[in-house]
């Protein structure tokens, strides 16, 4: 049998429901959150090294826009990804298994991201 | 690409490739997996040949039930009440000592499905759930309505379907899915001994050589413009057996289920008025207690369809052509519609925009089943009746289910019959086969001669230049069919259908194949398979045009009556000569006194 | 006048598939995609694509309908076309034959690797096994499944490891006689699921059932079988 | 049954459930520190190594960095074996997501305990 079969799987011909975004974007938040960990760590780092570490790792929070933005972009993704966390666990015990709840509670992940990601960005600023 | 390119136009001369079996099962439906499996299960190597895979075998959409008598709704119920209803159903030319057969057999075939996983639905006590359904009496008629129909849900068909296929998985059959049989092939002594096949993925023709092959071809439904058959119900079985010069019997029979959705023509399970459902007509009377007062909307299928017409053609159909008359189910409530009948609720909800919870369903009379087919035994064996008293065995050759004409069914099936009849008699084929194959069945193998014929049809069309579009000439054929051999039948407009199929029959001839590719070539198989729909056409309406008389489902408003006298009698349709002769019903079941002919009333 | 693109392809003559536009006169009616598809068969005999019982419980016509995945023959013109334009594609991920034929040999892997048959090893009474209504009510929205792969193929997981993750539809049947009282084999069958593949690649989408034409929930049978696992495995 | 040699637990089960209690113990964790950042808007040194000082904290701290060895390292085994088909790189990709989480493990308790 021939293995030069093609496949479609084009993904842009594929309609996505929402619970299906939040699932990728909870995947795509945690690879960023994988990355950012070095940011996190040099910092805590920094903080723990002594009070001059601290004071600088203070500075750099209070005046440096681009770890301000790093930061903040840490804590959207963290909000989002542990909100679907939170969804997940919900789901596994065996709330929101129907297609409405599902959707509702994928709602809410992304309005809770939303409104933390308003309040995170006044904290860093 | 290693894909063989045109493999259909294989030359005449050019060898098949060969694959052998010792039996062969064409068709992968209930019948065709029953046999299948029975088979398997003897140690016999196998394959089951099937044009779909499977589950996508017309079985899936049997809904009521499998009628039996378990004795789980009623303990003291007895088969042989079951076999009286059969007998009575049949208008007295169903074989009684096969309806024994089926109705004393079916208990274990049916305990089978359930061991084999079927999720049948349960009363209290655990026992699988049995509803009411048309034609269902007790004490031989005389002690009311039985309930003797086994359900799961309204998804009977489906379930027996998907646990038969599982059964086979678990069995290890050898599965050919989506091959198809083209022609039957026949030794020089006019045994079968295989088949020639097309696997419809690659395009590649194949000898399947085999000592058994049975036909599990199902019915022909499509012949007719509005039918409950999905497409693939083309006769192909019957087609591939009057192509061998095989006769078919009581072709004439074709069954009209009352509740066909109007437009549409799917099925509505006659379980819907076994639970309590009944039809109306546009005033809302509930006309059936007219026609028949005591079994009102349970009278055999046959009855209530006619009735049905007769209420549309006196003016008192519904909806604004008046051309059809509603079901009626609102009254079961919510509860009992989603947990008894989802799969009606599901279907009208699509197909008529009606929901039947709170509105009725538009109905019409539409086909739905072959009572005729291949003349066989109770062992599946098909037979070629040489005279009215005598037939013999055609050597190799075997038929189970809907091709087949046992005959259980006689003039008209009962509800729940069908289902039954597959398991049955598809066990039973098996069992003969093996019979048959340990007391050395042999067979002389086939020439290239014997091969080249069987390859002639097939080879016609792949070298077709032109000629007539397929679709086009199989609506004309459904349109003949619809009018011309519908529920009532005349003997002037019949012979006038009959003169336009014999003028449709070079058009037939001279299809022309635009597609000549080889892989999944639907246009191909489309082509073969409206061959086999002219067929039984055909045969169908020899048959029905010769018998002159009204009786179960052929309803004639020139002979209105039943003539037990001259039509006491099986219809024989030859095809060499299309000639209609005559075969004795069986009347000597093996242990209890045959049920006479009576009026049949309901 | 509807605007129609389909999918073609055919191996003997098409290095790659490609799009192409029809148009078809759909009389005004709310048809069904089936009876559009038929349409286009009689301009083009040679558009390939399977059908059987055209009411939706034989599983046949699954494909990609305007983005999703769905049966044909229920689907009407009012569901699933935007913009008059209707756009058909084979199921995603698994190989084309032909046009919207795919090739499903993976998917019936999947449904046989579940060992999709009862199994008790009781000896057989000589009636039906007794189930109680309850028990047989389990049942329900799990042996209703057509095996016709609109939802595994609308799985992004089975799209990554077809032949890892059972998939949707597999599961379901899993659970389907991991539910049913007269099975005996629950630790055999629960044995073969616990890997990190087979159930656990399920994140709870439910593309699943966003798709499945009989309306059933494989996400829930997914979220019973790991519970069975769970209560198992600790 | 699929076999997969490089998964964490003994199970699918196990490294399911190991997600999910990493991820509980994670949120815990997180909602500790920024709720304690932002009860103490005037935070000085001295405050925030007393914090890492006590015993408890440095438990919790010390659950947290294991919690996220096993949390990232399920989560991109999975992303890997999903996306990642060719199996030179996959096992590259592996390779060195558990040797950063190693890493960082060992970076932060050097951090706890070595004030």
């Amino acid at each position: 049998m021939s293995k030069n079969r093609p496949v479609n799987l084009d993904l842009r011909t594929i309609k996505q429901p929402l619970p299906a975004i939040v699932s990728i974007s909870h995947r795509i938040t945690g690879v960023m959150l994988f990355i950012g960990l070095i940011f996190m760590f040099i910092l805590f780092d920094m903080s723990l090294s002594g009070a001059e570490g601290f004071a600088s790792a203070e500075t750099i929070m209070q005046e440096n826009f681009l770890a301000k933005f790093i930061a903040w972009g840490l804590l959207v993704s963290l909000s989002f990804h542990l909100f679907a966390g939170l969804k997940h666990l919900v789901q596994d015990f065996g709330y929101g298994e129907e297609l409405s709840s599902a959707n509702v509670a994928a709602k809410v992940v992304i309005v809770a991201t939303v409104v933390t990601a308003l309040l995170a960005g006044y904290w860093v600023w | 690409m290693g894909y063989p390119v045109v493999v259909g136009a294989i030359a005449m001369s050019e060898a098949l490739r060969k694959m052998s079996f010792e039996a062969i099962v064409i068709g992968g439906g209930g019948a065709g997996m029953r046999a299948a499996l029975q088979l398997t299960e003897s140690g016999l190597k196998t394959a089951c040949i099937t044009k779909v895979f499977p589950t996508r075998s017309h079985t899936v959409s049997a809904q009521g039930g499998i009628t039996c008598a378990i004795a789980s709704h009623d303990p003291n119920d007895d088969w042989r009440w079951h076999m009286y209803d059969t007998v009575k159903g049949s208008d007295y030319i169903g074989d009684q000592d096969a309806i024994e057969y089926m109705c004393s057999v079916g208990p274990q075939a049916v305990f089978e499905l359930d061991h084999m996983g079927l999720p049948f639905s349960r009363f209290e006590n655990g026992r699988i759930y049995q509803r009411p359904f048309g034609g269902q009496s007790k004490e031989f008629g005389e002690g009311g309505q039985a309930a003797r129909t086994c359900a799961a849900a309204d998804r009977t068909g489906h379930a027996l379907l998907h646990a038969l296929y599982q059964g086979n998985l678990k069995g290890g059959t050898t599965f050919l899915n989506e091959w198809y049989a083209v022609d039957l092939v026949g030794n020089d002594d006019g045994d079968v001994v295989g088949v020639v096949a097309i696997c419809i993925e690659t395009g590649e023709t194949v000898y399947i050589e085999a000592k058994a092959t049975v036909l599990a071809t199902g019915g022909a439904g499509r012949i007719y413009q509005s039918t409950t058959n999905a497409h693939i119900n083309t006769g192909d079985g019957i087609g591939m057996a009057l192509r061998m010069g095989l006769p078919v019997q009581d072709m004439e029979m074709w069954q009209f289920h009352p509740t066909g959705i109007a437009g549409a023509g799917t099925l509505v399970t006659e379980g819907c008025r076994g639970e309590g459902g009944y039809l109306i007509n546009k005033d809302g009377e509930r006309f059936m207690e007219r026609y028949a007062p005591n079994a009102k909307d349970l009278a055999g299928r046959d009855v209530v369809a006619r009735s049905m017409v007769m209420e549309i053609l006196e003016g008192r159909g519904c909806g604004e052509k008046g051309d059809h008359v509603f079901l009626k189910l609102d009254h079961l409530g919510e509860e009992v519609l989603e947990s008894r009948l989802p799969g009606i609720c599901e279907l009208s909800r699509t197909f008529a925009h009606a929901d039947p919870v709170v509105e009725p369903i538009p109905v019409v009379p539409t086909c739905h089943y072959m009572m005729g087919g291949l003349p066989t035994n109770i062992g599946g064996q098909v037979l070629y009746p040489e005279s009215e008293s005598e037939s013999r065995v055609v050597g190799g050759l075997y038929a189970c289910g809907e091709v087949a004409c046992v005959s259980v069914h006689g003039a008209n099936r009962l509800g729940g019959n069908s289902l039954l009849d597959l398991v049955v008699f598809g066990r039973a084929c098996g069992l003969q086969i093996e019979k048959s194959l340990s007391e050395g069945f042999e067979s002389k193998v086939a020439t290239q001669a014997n091969l080249d014929k069987a390859m002639a049809r097939l080879h016609k069309l792949n070298s077709s230049e032109g000629g007539e579009s397929i679709s086009a000439v199989r609506e004309e054929l459904q349109k003949i069919m619809q009018l011309y051999f519908g529920v009532f039948r005349e003997g002037e407009s019949m012979q006038k259908g009959l003169q336009l199929l014999r003028d449709l029959k070079s058009k037939i001839d001279n299809l022309h194949l635009r597609d000549k590719s080889g892989a999944f070539n639907t246009d191909r198989i489309e082509a073969l398979e409206l061959q086999n729909l002219y067929e039984v056409a055909f045969a169908t309406a020899v048959a029905a045009e010769e018998r002159k008389e009204s009786r179960g489902a052929h309803a004639r408003n020139d002979f209105t009556e039943r003539d037990d006298e001259n039509w006491l009698k099986h219809s024989i349709y030859y095809p060499q000569d299309e000639r209609i002769g005559k075969r004795d019903v069986n009347f000597k079941p093996a242990t209890l006194d045959a049920f006479p002919p009576k009026v049949r009333t309901y | 006048m509807l605007n129609v693109s389909v999918y073609r392809y055919h191996p003997e003559q098409d290095q790659k598939p490609y799009m192409q536009d029809f148009q078809v006169d759909t009389g005004g009616k709310d048809l069904m995609v089936l009876d559009v598809l038929f349409l286009l068969k009689e301009q083009d005999s040679t558009l390939t694509f399977r059908r059987s019982c055209r009411e939706g419980v034989c599983g046949s016509d699954g494909m990609n309908i305007n983005g999703v995945n769905g049966l044909a023959c229920i689907t009407p013109l009012s569901d699933c076309v935007n913009n008059g334009k209707l756009v058909l594609r084979p199921l995603p991920a698994l190989p084309v034959i032909r046009d919207l034929v795919i090739d499903m040999e993976q998917f019936y892997q999947n449904y046989e690797r579940i060992k999709p048959f009862l199994q008790n090893d009781k000896p057989a009474p000589a009636i039906e096994r007794l189930q109680s209504p309850e028990e047989r009510a389990k049942l329900d929205g799990l042996y209703e499944c057509i095996l016709c792969a609109c939802c595994s193929t609308a799985c992004p997981s089975f799209w990554w490891n077809p032949d890892k993750f059972v998939g949707p539809s597999g599961l379901l049947q899993a659970y389907r006689f991991l539910a049913d009282s007269r099975d005996t084999a629950t630790e055999e069958r629960l044995a073969e699921l616990d890997d990190p593949f087979s159930v656990f690649r399920c994140h709870g989408i439910m593309n699943c059932v966003n798709v499945c034409p009989k309306g059933l929930n494989p996400t829930k049978a997914i979220g019973h079988i790991r519970n069975m696992l769970l209560s198992r495995g600790t | 049954m699929v076999r997969a040699v490089t998964s964490f637990g003994r199970s699918g089960l196990y490294d399911w459930l190991m997600q999910r209690v990493s991820a509980v113990v994670l949120t815990l964790y997180t909602l500790f520190i920024v709720a304690y950042i932002i009860a103490n808007p005037q935070l000085t040194y001295a405050q925030w190594s007393g914090l890492f000082d006590i015993t408890a904290m440095r438990i919790f701290s010390l659950m947290a960095l294991l919690s996220l060895g096993a949390h990232v390292w399920i989560g991109l085994w999975s992303v890997s074996t999903d996306y990642i088909k060719p199996m030179g790189i996959r096992f590259v990709f592996q390779l060195l997501t558990g040797a950063a989480m190693f890493a960082y493990t060992v970076w932060g308790i050097q951090l706890l305990w070595g004030l």
